[in-house]
């Protein structure tokens, strides 16, 4: 009867392990010979298991391996995986990087867009915003200015590292002296 | 091979994948290592099953009739004599089946030493349900600074493009600007017509600089005799007429 | 250290367990202390598993946890059994297994039959054989090879453990390239 036990206890952990689901106690009585207690079978599985690096759990109506919650931790490799800032976030922290202290109202005046609250979310949580106070004009709005996580986030060492306005911005922003008689180059 | 009823040859002949296949049959029942078979006998073996299944079933496929044509060319050099030359390329040919007969019964074997060995999702299982232990980070940002560049010009290109920007209508004349339009102009202003009439209403520093470059056109013309000039009394309009008018 | 062993054998076993897909030796030796190896980690472990229902075994790419092959036919009744192979897709898997990379007319002319589309395709949809370039020889035919999967499947470790071609039946083994004189069909 041991041998045909540990038989039946290898049988048993063979069937939980290559489950998909949880494996319960119905389908490995119907494994088991009549006269076999699948309940016997699992207590004695469950204490082989113990001090392995995987243990049998109860889950839900089923019995299946897990990991040993002390390995657990040690397993988990993290994979960082860089996110990429939507177009609309990366165009309002430009605006914000040259037009400091800037409020919401310039933003989507110079952006031509209203600007959504979850947009100066994303870049507050991410730490590339900060608020700057407030400016003094009726309605006191806010005022947004970059952080020293933006100068990191970039490789600046200092805001006088971004290009001039403009060297970046050359023809939409061309000087309105120059007269339209004269031929544009 | 047994030949009792048609039907049974056919069947069997059905069973074959193909003529190799029904030669190393007939080859495995010499029950002899398969290096010492008796091609000859084989090959009689093979004809008489072909020529069987030929007289009840006339479109046997044509690769075992093209065996059975090589095979009788076989058998017919085989039986000359062993001096004649021609039995000697017949021997290197029996060789060469040998060997390919052979090899097809090793593949045979290794096949079913492949199909012997536990198969994954068949005899054995992997585990059913497996765990990830991998967590993702994604609290770190792609972005550098040309893309903050490139999203900068973009932002303002587009914001600019939305107020359909037109550039203010600039009217700073040239002094040959003002030559070119009084000498248009003159012969349709009867008499004399002050000098303010020869370019558009404007105000402020537009109208001086205006007024500026078409007093300096009126002298050169006048110099050149091509209009005349008068001014009444000082700071009075300056009429201009043109040489024919009285 | 005994200790210390148990830590890392249980470790060992956490990590192959885990996975559906086999685990490379050196995923856990980046798992591992620098002077833990992780070769003997996992003979340690094998040998621990030895007569349980799941046992420890190296397959092509690593090391997997699989349920031991003479529990198959009582194990095969509950979890379901995806169909074997037909003849013919065997015979040509063993062919391309043993003389890879071989050509489709090799294969023809090894069974005296033509292989068939659906053979290839259930080969090719079981991932057991994959394309290896191409023959240089006029027309340019695609050679073909087994895969890690084929490995995998079979449960072996490298294609060397597959037997010898003379072992595989006691004949005088004759080159067959020259069997060109016989019409291939």
């Amino acid at each position: 009867m041991t041998e045909d036990l540990d038989q039946y206890i290898r049988l048993a952990e063979a069937l939980i392990f290559a489950s998909a689901e949880p494996t319960t106690q119905r389908a490995l009585t119907a494994l088991l010979p009549e006269d076999v207690d699948a309940d016997t079978i699992l207590r004695e599985l469950q204490k082989r298991s113990e001090g392995r690096g995987i243990e049998l759990v109860q889950v839900g109506l089923g019995w299946q391996f897990r990991t040993a919650p002390d390995l657990a931790g040690r397993l988990t490799r993290t994979i960082s995986r860089p996110r990429r800032l939507p177009r609309v976030a990366m165009e309002t922290l430009a605006i914000i990087a040259w037009h400091q202290p800037v409020t919401r109202a310039q933003i989507e005046e110079i952006r031509g867009a209203s600007l959504s609250q979850a947009t100066l979310d994303a870049l507050l949580e991410a730490s590339l915003i900060k608020s700057a106070g407030h400016r003094d004009v009726p309605g006191r709005p806010a005022l947004w200015a970059t952080t020293p996580g933006f100068l990191a986030q970039f490789g600046l060492n200092s805001l006088s590292d971004l290009p001039k306005r403009a060297d970046l911005v050359l023809e939409t922003v061309a000087p309105i002296t120059a007269a339209s008689t004269i031929p544009a180059d | 091979m047994t030949t009792e009823s048609p039907d049974s040859l056919i069947l069997s002949l059905e069973g074959f994948e193909g003529p190799l296949d029904l030669l190393l049959d007939l080859a495995r029942a010499q029950k002899v290592d398969l290096a010492r078979i008796s091609i000859l006998a084989l090959v009689e073996q093979y004809l008489a099953v072909i020529e069987g299944a030929a007289r009840i079933r006339l479109e046997l496929a044509a690769d075992w009739l093209v065996m059975a044509a090589w095979l009788t060319w076989l058998k017919s050099r085989l039986l000359l004599p062993a001096e004649d030359p021609e039995a000697a390329e017949a021997g290197q040919s029996a060789e060469l089946l040998a060997a390919r007969l052979a090899e097809l019964e090793r593949m045979r074997a290794a096949a079913a030493w492949l199909s012997a060995r536990p198969l994954l999702g068949i005899d054995v299982f992997p585990r059913g349900a497996p765990e990830e232990h991998t967590a993702t980070d994604r609290s770190r940002l792609v972005a550098d600074l040309p893309a903050l560049l490139r999203a900068y010009v973009e932002a303002v290109r587009r914001g600019t493009a939305r107020v359909t920007y037109q550039p203010r209508q600039l009217s700073f004349w040239t002094v040959q600007d003002a030559i070119k339009r009084l000498t248009a102009t003159l012969g349709s202003m009867p008499g004399w017509t002050t000098l303010e009439r020869f370019f558009p209403a404007l105000s402020g520093q537009e109208h001086r600089a205006a007024l500026a470059s078409t007093l300096l056109a009126s002298l050169e013309l006048a110099r050149n005799g091509q209009i005349r000039l008068r001014q009444d009394s000082p700071f009075s309009p300056i009429l201009v007429a043109s040489p024919r008018d009285p």
